[in-house]
């Protein structure tokens, strides 16, 4: 029962997300994508990383309406539901994705990796909590630091008013001025 | 002393651009003072040289002990030698009357600056501080051609000096740095390696290394084919410069041949000999060739360069091509042949360096380098023909001038071991005695066109720089004792060690 | 877990702090004291630089490092590397934040929101100062996650700017792209050793299969060859030197670089040495990259362009202290000093640029040498120390690296640099000339950049300072040991 | 050997000293005229009174330049006549030439540089080793060059020169590479060290000194350059064909062919001797120039010298060479007079013995001495020289005999012709008194030479050379004073029948003989023309085609990149036109091997890596999307290299 | 659920998001493209977490990190699309060389 789940899965992850760049729509394309990753999310959770299963699904949820609204919002494509397909350098694409695969495959099935010597165990998310705040505490601030500046980041390119009125005005080359 | 005399030229530089003179009479008047002094100091430290065949007078202070680098200066004969006429030419190119375009100040400063980097390069015993006074010779030549050289050319000709010379001396470090590493514990003290010789032999890495170090030097000597960079250099530069370009520059890798490559690796060399020769040969008959049909001065005296640094480096490979031990015999020939050579790099540096000022004048006073525009100028300038003629006769290598005493030297101490070489290398001294008379005859001799009717003769700025340089190229080949006596002291043990 | 001492993370924390203290000024000065920033992150700065620095000193017992160097240690269980080379590259990537502070005050005087722009640079020399000290995949993955987010941000900070926007959408695209690659190299090596800390990856590392290898660090280091401008990942540079705000060009053509060198030393010498094959994959990279750098920069008619160009050929020299690690002792000190000297170089010329405010095309630059000497001076400076012209520091740079080369048993990769130095020279005598032969047309009467002018001089004066005093750089890293 | 006294080391010392000081003065002191020939004279009575000195005190000096480099003077064997033969045909001469160009702008030059020329020749007679014959020998040469360009306004003279002094260096050269054999033989370049030569260094020294001395003195084949030093003033001719620069050939072999041990050597001197003298007697007869005339009879007559060393009797040698200088001298300042009279040297517009008969009877003594008419000093140097051939055979013996005839037959001519009564003459500009008392002092010399011809003089005079006098076969003086006599019958009866101008003979076939048998030609064709040819050729080379190798060498690299350069998309489909791109390439290859000619220096090189730097520059097409693609393909490469590199290692 | 197998999922989620990568010419379909790498490389990396490393508790952590690098770079990605199509009208990759050669 958990292999044919697991098997359903792992072709809808795949099928998804190829559906991602067979699609009409961008809109369509953001919820196969979104497919894809729920379908992921379920695997790690049958591969005893419950809670980073369940973190996944929840970000790329949120994600992905994100990306859904922003394309309605900006994009030319209006409402972003009409077909499209806009592809470039297709063949040399499909060589290199495949290589990659071929590639990473090969990797994944002739590699020799070590054998596990223990199951996971029912602690694994305690676990994660311990080496978070233990031995990778640093790794740990770092992600915090990064998340940080990304907010600042964002928002300073994509906000369009601050304190002083417009943002754009002024911002460019002293030259140009 | 050799400190205070190296680094003078270059405070007088910084001096020059702090200091709030203007005009050219004062800034000519105060380069020529900085400029003597070097020269002063070293005939002090002529006077206080004791030939004892190594090197003497040193001077060191740690730069990079790190890496094995460190300042050291000091002279044996081959350096002081050359030091002595870097500092002549020198002065009598920096009081030289050029077109300044507007920028004497500038212009000094920067020969002052040259002078330094020259002087450095005679005077390192330190082979990481050789090279940097080795690039940096070439950065104020760079300026010096282009900003008052010749027009649009000029450019194209700095440019290709410097990237040509460049890559020489870039290859020069590749050698300079396979030497280092060759060392246990690493460094660049000249006179470690000169005393250890830790890479020489047949060895890939010996072979390549004087490979390396072999091209480099002949691209900066110049020889044939690497001497492309030369005519265009030479023709574009202001006459000082060209001066110095070749009394100064290209000893550089004449010096290199004798002080890297035969006092480091004199095994290798002697292996190598041959071939360096045969290019040498090449450059000497090659270069008198084309000069002979050059149509302008500039460039007929330039190829006539690549000819006799040819015989310089024959020379230097005919001592080469011997070991001591194997032919105790040839200790002599040897003895005379480096000293040939080494007497030619400061004869053609004196000689050559006053045809170029020479040129200098012709272009204030005609605006032309080419021949066949000229013609007559001995009614109108005899003085001016007079040096001319003295300096021509002193590079073909008339007696009782200094080329005949390198050359006859050369030849001689040549003969034994390439006596092929040596007389196909006498066919360079008709050709030059042809190609210098031609000049002579049709620039100065024949009737006086009308359009050189108010040719000026020399003024005194000119003649006092001139008959300095011709003064010492006469007493060279009447009396050059004095010169050969320090010369030997370094040649001695080298040819017998 | 002895390490995990906050003591040796004091130039960071200061940043962190710093950055925060300036975003929160940021958000209560009046629009008039905006620039005040610039002073606190510069106050921020020299307070870490003098942190980074004392280091050592502070750090002094307690540990069982090298002999010469008893102070040096991994902190936070083995995560984060405390040795001389971290803290070299943390006083370069700071040095050089400094100095484009200093770049940013008059350049970045309109822009309304230059207060989040300062804490963005501190938060992304930061992030390159934590690369430097990265002793584990994860941590090196998110300090070049920190690094780049904040530089993406810093090139788009023009808001008006058309060029800004389209090098930051390239630098963003290519910079996502090899990311991603690399998160699937640092997973395989999690895979082949059952860890992500340097230091315990060696021993299993050695019994891992060849070809996995192989994906798995061809992958890392596609990702650092990202970060560092070498091929194939080098195209953002040019871009991204020509359409971000000069000053911020000037900071991520070299602090990011800084770091990921380093961590690119650490990570390979992590590599077994036998059936790896990095090296001769690196030496590669070194080679095609200083080769496409010089040969492409060589019609430039565009400073910022040029300076880009050479940007990557310069990576390509850097990577030659790559190939020699481990076999010549010479290589990572030279490394050092190269990438001092380089980011001096780099940020004198672009200093020179933003002091003419942001003058770029080669025919507005003939007759600087009269217009602005002291601005041609500094800017030949910096060229002919890329060059390698002595005393520069560039040479002192080159020489060491083709030392350490050649002692490699590289001789080959040292010719080719050689060849390379001379193409370079090409180049910037192509610039040279018209600033020094030529007159310039009539003057414009555009005002000049004092302090950026300011810090030329200081860069170039620099270069010769450290030129002539080669030996400091090179005795303080004597005997140093890289940790992993 | 006698010891010399410190004096007269000194004094030999000043033999060239003095003249060179006194030159050297003479141009600085250019301005005053009038004491200019009393300074001139001055210096060259001191130097002869040091010579007469230095002759009888035989000293030995020299110098050293340095340790191993030096010069040795000695005054020995030949060179104790010399010595004081150079300034007392000098003497003469510069008095001369102080009247007779006194007007010259270029008087003062002319003095010292003939007081040069005779301070660099007693420097070469001295000169005891190679390095300081050497420095004499090229010294002479340079003053040649700069007297036959005396008049250089006219162009046509300094381009003379240059012909003459390329000639006589190329003979030079022989004298370096026998001075560096010699070193190389024998460790110095003493003289009297060369006996101990042998084997193929004595072979050189020989082969060198013999090319050197017959090119100074006007041997087959460098004879002609001796016709464009006529070009020169009186003075200078009638000094470089008596006592200086010719005469060194003849002195430097009298002095060292007998001391240098190779067997082929004198033979080669002999055969070279006589037929220049041979050659010479032709050109001199047919020669219709008065001036040309008398320098091939030089070269003649040297030839006769030569034949007399060849022959074992340098003294003979060292005998003619002094009367030699002598009477002719003396009969080139008679035809410097006839130029000065009429404007022109055609022998068959002078005839000047009614207008100028005290010159026509100097002219005439000299003529006499040089056709060996008895008893004349010239005549008994000749005979001296038949007498010495005669001891080797009759080969040499009929030659130097007809020799003698011809120079019978062209000193007679010469004299007829220049100098013969002609009715229709009337009249010229006169010499004035010191030329006169010049050509008065020579023709005295000349006359005193007789001398020689009392019995016991020459024998002392041979002594004094350091040599013997050769005992000749009395048939052969008989035989040659028979060819004498009959060569001037038939000069007399051809002068009366009115054909010695041209003997009758069409101009085509006289020229060419007497313009030295056409060797000026052949000389031009086989030498200069080809060496002009060639330098022009490597210099158009040298801008052009050896930087066409780089450019070439560039431009492939230039097509190569184009073919990669042009799209990502196109490399990716590299492969399938990868047939057509080759056939590109081979016919781009093909072409450019055709082209040729652009002027492109190093800088070819640039701009082929510049082709390339712009071929690579569109690899950044500025579209991100390929930027990906480059690094995917990078990221392959990697592990493609990395894979062979493992491969290559585990093998 | 042989480790094998899991590692072909993630290859084949990497090699599709390379594919998209590599031929979308919109910005977000680009990050659409790279998103499935990165979902490629969590696959990996949760698998060698579970299936071989020893259960390390740096394999959970690493799914973490890379969770992390995806938010973080989508964030910024959106905020750069938007601002390049605001100041320059472009979505796609051929609307921008302004900047090359």
């Amino acid at each position: 029962m958990r292999v044919a789940l697991f098997w359903m899965l792992a072709v809808a992850s795949i099928v998804s997300g190829w559906r991602v760049f067979r699609t009409d729509s961008m809109v369509r394309a953001a919820y196969w994508l979104m497919a894809s990753f729920v379908a992921v999310g379920i695997i790690m959770v049958q591969l005893d990383a419950e809670f980073l299963g369940l973190v996944l699904i929840l970000m790329m949820a949120g994600e992905m309406t994100i990306m859904a609204v922003f394309m309605v919002m900006f994009m030319m494509n209006p409402a972003g539901l009409n077909p499209m397909m806009m592809v470039h350098q297709h063949r040399a694409s499909i060589v290199a994705g495949v290589l990659a695969f071929v590639g990473l495959a090969g990797v994944g099935i002739f590699a020799r990796f070590p054998e596990p010597t223990l199951r996971a165990s029912g602690q694994v998310t305690a676990q994660l909590g311990h080496e978070l705040l233990g031995d990778s505490m640093l790794i740990f601030e770092t992600a915090g630091v990064a998340l940080l500046a990304t907010m600042i980041g964002a928002l300073a390119i994509a906000g369009a008013t601050g304190r002083f009125g417009s943002a754009d005005e002024g911002s460019q080359e002293p030259g140009e001025a | 002393m050799i400190t205070v005399t190296l680094f003078l030229p270059l405070l007088g530089a910084l001096l020059l651009v702090v200091l709030p003179l203007r005009g050219e009479r004062s800034l000519r008047v105060a380069a020529g003072l900085v400029a003597l002094a070097p020269l002063v100091l070293l005939m002090v430290v002529w006077s206080r040289f004791k030939g004892t065949g190594t090197f003497e007078q040193i001077e060191s202070a740690p730069w990079i002990p790190t890496l094995g680098a460190s300042y050291m200066v000091g002279v044996d004969g081959l350096s002081l030698a050359l030091a002595a006429m870097t500092a002549l030419l020198f002065f009598a190119a920096i009081i030289y009357p050029v077109d300044w375009r507007g920028k004497p100040k500038a212009y000094f400063a920067l020969f002052l600056f040259l002078e330094t980097a020259s002087l450095g390069v005679f005077l390192s015993l330190d082979l990481l501080l050789f090279y940097v006074f080795w690039d940096l010779s070439l950065v104020g030549m760079y300026f010096l051609i282009g900003v008052w050289g010749h027009g649009e050319a000029a450019r194209r000709s700095a440019l290709k000096f410097f990237l040509y010379t460049l890559a020489g001396s870039l290859v020069m470090l590749l050698g300079v740095l396979s030497l280092y590493l060759s060392t246990a514990p690493h460094t660049f003290d000249m006179r470690h390696l000169i005393a250890t010789r830790p890479l020489d032999g047949t060895g890939l890495a010996a072979t390549l290394t004087f490979s390396g170090f072999a091209l480099a030097f002949a691209i900066k000597a110049p020889l044939v084919p690497f001497h492309t960079w030369l005519p265009p250099a030479h023709v574009d530069a202001p006459a000082p410069a060209s001066t110095i370009l070749a009394g100064v520059l290209l000893k550089m890798g004449t010096y290199g041949f004798v002080r890297i490559l035969l006092q480091m690796m004199p095994q290798t060399f002697s292996r190598l000999a041959l071939p360096v020769a045969i290019l040498a040969l090449v450059s000497v008959v090659y270069g008198a060739l084309v000069a002979l049909a050059q149509q302008n001065v500039k460039r007929r005296i330039a190829y006539t360069s690549v000819n006799h640094m040819g015989y310089a480096i024959l020379g230097i490979a005919a001592a080469a091509a011997i070991l001591p031990g194997l032919g105790g015999g040839f200790t002599q020939t040897r003895s005379l042949a480096l000293t040939g050579a080494t007497v030619e790099m400061v004869a053609h540096g004196l000689i050559t360096g006053a045809l170029f000022l020479m040129t200098g004048s012709l272009w204030r006073r005609a605006d032309t380098y080419e021949i066949s525009e000229l013609g007559g100028l001995a009614r109108r300038a005899p003085i001016f023909t007079g040096l001319a003629a003295v300096a021509a006769f002193a590079s073909l290598g008339l007696p009782g001038l200094a080329g005949f005493v390198a050359e006859f030297q050369i030849f001689v101490g040549g003969f034994p071991v390439y006596p092929w070489l040596i007389a196909l290398a006498l066919l360079g001294l008709i050709i030059t005695a042809a190609l210098f008379l031609n000049l002579l005859q049709r620039v100065f001799l024949g009737p006086l066109p009308e359009r050189w009717q108010e040719f000026r003769d020399l003024d005194r700025g000119e003649i006092v720089s001139l008959a300095m340089l011709i003064a010492f190229v006469v007493v060279i080949g009447v009396a050059p004792g004095w010169l050969l006596a320090v010369i030997d002291s370094f040649v001695r043990p080298l040819v017998t060690r | 877990m002895s390490g995990m001492t906050v003591s040796d993370l004091i130039p960071e924390l200061a940043l962190l702090v710093g950055s925060v203290v300036v975003l929160i000024s940021a958000l209560f000065l009046p629009r008039r004291l905006q620039p005040m920033n610039a002073a606190l992150a510069l106050l921020t700065v020299v307070i870490a630089v003098v942190a980074a620095a004392s280091l050592p000193a502070s750090l002094k017992s307690g540990f069982q490092g090298s002999a010469m160097h008893p102070w040096q240690h991994l902190s936070f269980s083995g995560t984060y590397a405390i040795d001389s080379f971290a803290i070299a590259a943390k006083v370069i990537v700071l040095s050089v934040t400094a100095l484009v502070i200093a770049l940013s005050v008059d350049w970045f005087r309109s822009d309304p929101r230059q207060g989040e722009y300062y804490a963005l640079l501190l938060m992304s020399a930061l992030g390159a100062i934590t690369l430097a000290g990265a002793a584990d995949m994860m941590e090196m993955v998110l300090a070049m996650l920190l690094s780049s987010a904040t530089g993406y941000v810093l090139v788009a900070f023009h808001r008006k700017s058309r060029r800004s926007a389209e090098a930051a959408i390239k630098y963003y695209l290519l910079g996502a792209l090899t990311n991603g690659a690399m998160l699937y190299g640092v997973a395989l090596f999690f895979g082949l050793s059952g860890t992500t800390v340097f230091s315990d990856m060696a021993a299993p590392l050695r019994l891992a299969g060849a070809l996995p290898l192989v994906a798995a660090w061809s992958l890392v280091v596609v990702g650092l060859a990202f970060k560092i401008g070498a091929v194939p990942a080098h195209a953002w540079l040019p871009d991204v030197a020509d359409g971000a705000p000069a000053p911020v060009a000037a900071f991520v053509t070299v602090a990011p670089k800084v770091g990921a060198l380093i961590v690119l030393a650490r990570f390979v010498s992590v590599l077994p040495e036998d059936g790896a094959g990095w090296r001769v994959v690196i030496a590669a990279v070194a080679a095609l990259t200083m080769t496409l750098g010089n040969i492409a920069a060589l019609w430039q008619d565009d400073i910022r362009r040029l300076l880009g160009w050479s940007a990557v050929s310069q990576t390509g020299y850097a990577l030659m202290a790559i190939v020699a690690l481990g076999r010549s002792s010479l290589a990572l000190p030279a490394l050092i000093y190269f990438l001092a000297a380089y980011a001096l170089g780099n940020v004198g010329a672009f200093a020179v640029v933003v002091a003419l405010r942001g003058r770029a095309k080669r025919e507005r630059y003939a007759g600087l040498a009269r217009s602005h000497p002291w601005l041609a001076a500094a800017l030949t400076v910096c060229f002919l120390s890329f060059v390698g012209i002595p005393p520069l520091a560039g040479f002192a740079g080159k020489l060491t690296l083709f030392g350490a080369t050649i002692d490699a048993g590289y001789t080959w990769l040292a010719v080719l640099a050689v060849l390379n130095s001379v193409l370079s020279l090409a180049y910037y005598a192509r610039f040279l000339g018209p600033i020094y032969f030529d007159e310039a047309p009539e003057q414009s009467g555009a005002s000049m950049d004092r302090t950026a002018a300011g810090v030329a001089i200081v860069s170039a004066a620099a270069l010769v300072g450290l030129g002539l005093g080669t030996d400091i750089v090179f005795s303080a890293l004597a005997n140093s040991v890289l940790l992993r | 050997m006698r010891i010399p006294s410190e004096g007269s080391a000194l004094a030999m010392l000043a033999l060239p000293l003095l003249p060179l000081l006194g030159a050297g003065t003479l141009l600085f002191l250019r301005g005053k005229r009038s004491v200019l020939p009393i300074i001139a004279l001055a210096a060259l009575l001191l130097t002869l009174a040091s010579a007469v000195w230095t002759a009888l005190s035989l000293p030995v000096s020299g110098w050293a330049w340095g340790p191993i480099l030096g010069g040795r003077l000695a005054v020995a064997g030949l060179g104790r006549m010399m010595v004081i033969l150079v300034p007392a045909i000098a003497a003469p001469v510069v008095l001369y030439a102080s009247s007779s160009n006194r007007r010259d702008s270029g008087f003062a030059r002319l003095l010292a540089l003939l007081l040069a020329f005779v301070g660099a020749m007693e420097l070469l007679v001295i000169a005891d080793d190679f390095l300081a014959l050497l420095i004499g020998w090229e010294l002479v040469g340079a003053c040649s060059w700069a007297l036959i360009g005396y008049e250089w306004t006219d162009s046509a003279r300094p381009r003379a020169a240059l012909d003459a002094f390329l000639t006589t260096r190329a003979g030079d050269l022989g004298l370096y590479i026998a001075a560096a054999a010699a070193f190389a033989g024998t460790g110095s370049f003493r003289f009297d060290t060369l006996p101990q030569l042998h084997g193929t260094t004595a072979a050189i020294v020989a082969g060198g000194l013999l090319l050197a001395a017959a090119a100074k003195s006007a041997q087959l084949p460098f004879s002609p350059w001796l016709f464009r030093a006529m070009l020169g003033p009186t003075a200078a001719s009638a000094l470089l064909h008596s006592a200086t620069m010719v005469a060194a050939g003849a002195y430097a072999l009298a002095r060292l062919a007998p001391i240098i041990p190779v067997p082929w050597l004198a033979p080669s001197i002999a055969a070279l001797g006589l037929a220049t003298a041979l050659a010479g007697g032709v050109v001199a007869v047919l020669q219709t120039d008065l001036k040309k005339a008398l320098a091939a009879s030089t070269s003649a007559q040297y030839g006769l010298m030569f034949v007399a060393i060849g022959v074992g009797v340098p003294a003979a040698a060292g005998m003619h060479l002094a009367t030699h200088a002598a009477f002719k001298a003396l009969l080139f300042l008679g035809a410097g007079i006839a130029l000065h009279a009429t404007g022109t040297l055609e022998l068959s517009s002078l005839r000047l013995g009614r207008a100028l008969p005290l010159t026509a009877i100097t002219f005439a003594i000299g003529a006499l001495a040089l056709a060996g008419v008895p008893p004349l000093g010239g005549a008994y140097s000749k005979e001296q020289i038949v007498a010495a051939a005669s001891q080797t055979g009759l080969f040499f013996t009929a030659g130097v005999t007809a020799a003698a005839s011809l120079s019978a037959l062209y000193a007679g001519r010469l004299a007829l012709l220049a100098f013969g009564p002609d009715p229709n003459r009337g009249e010229v500009r006169p010499p004035n008194g010191a030329v006169t008392a010049s050509v008065l002092l020579l023709a005295g010399v000349t006359l005193v030479s007789s001398v020689l011809w009392f019995p016991g003089v020459a024998a002392s005079v041979a002594e004094l050379m350091g040599g013997e006098l050769a005992i000749g076969e009395g048939w052969a003086a008989g035989a040659s004073l028979v060819a004498i006599a009959a060569a001037g019958i038939a000069c007399w009866l051809l002068w009366r029948r009115g054909d010695l101008v041209d003997f009758g003979l069409s101009p085509k076939v006289r020229l060419p003989v007497a313009e030295w048998l056409g060797i000026p030609l052949v000389a031009d064709m086989l030498v200069k023309r080809p060496v002009l040819t060639l330098a022009r050729t490597l210099a158009t080379m040298d801008d052009r085609i050896i930087d066409a190798g780089v450019r070439g060498a560039a431009r492939i690299a230039g097509y190569v990149s184009r073919l990669f350069g042009h799209s990502l998309e196109q490399l990716v489909d590299a492969g399938v036109n990868s047939l057509s791109t080759a056939t590109r390439l081979v016919a781009e290859a093909s072409r450019m091997a055709d082209d040729r000619g652009v002027d492109a220096t190093i800088e070819g090189a640039a701009r082929g890596v510049g082709a390339v730097g712009t071929q690579s520059r569109r690899l950044q097409t500025g579209l991100s999307h390929q930027y990906y693609l480059i690094v995917a393909i990078g990221t392959v490469l990697l592990i493609a290299i990395a894979s062979l590199e493992i491969v290559a290692t585990h093998r | 659920m042989s480790r094998e197998v899991l590692l072909v999922l993630g290859a084949a989620l990497f090699g599709i998001g390379v594919y998209g990568a590599l031929s979308q010419q919109s910005f977000v379909m680009i990050m659409m493209g790279l998103e499935l790498m990165v979902n490629g490389a969590i696959v990996a990396a949760v698998t060698l977490w579970s299936r071989a490393a020893a259960h390390s508790p740096k394999g959970q952590l690493l799914a973490v990190v890379f969770m992390t690098v995806m938010a973080v770079e989508a964030a910024i990605g959106f905020a750069l699309v938007t601002n390049v199509f605001r100041i320059r009208r472009a979505d796609i990759t051929e609307k921008l060389k302004a900047l090359r050669g």
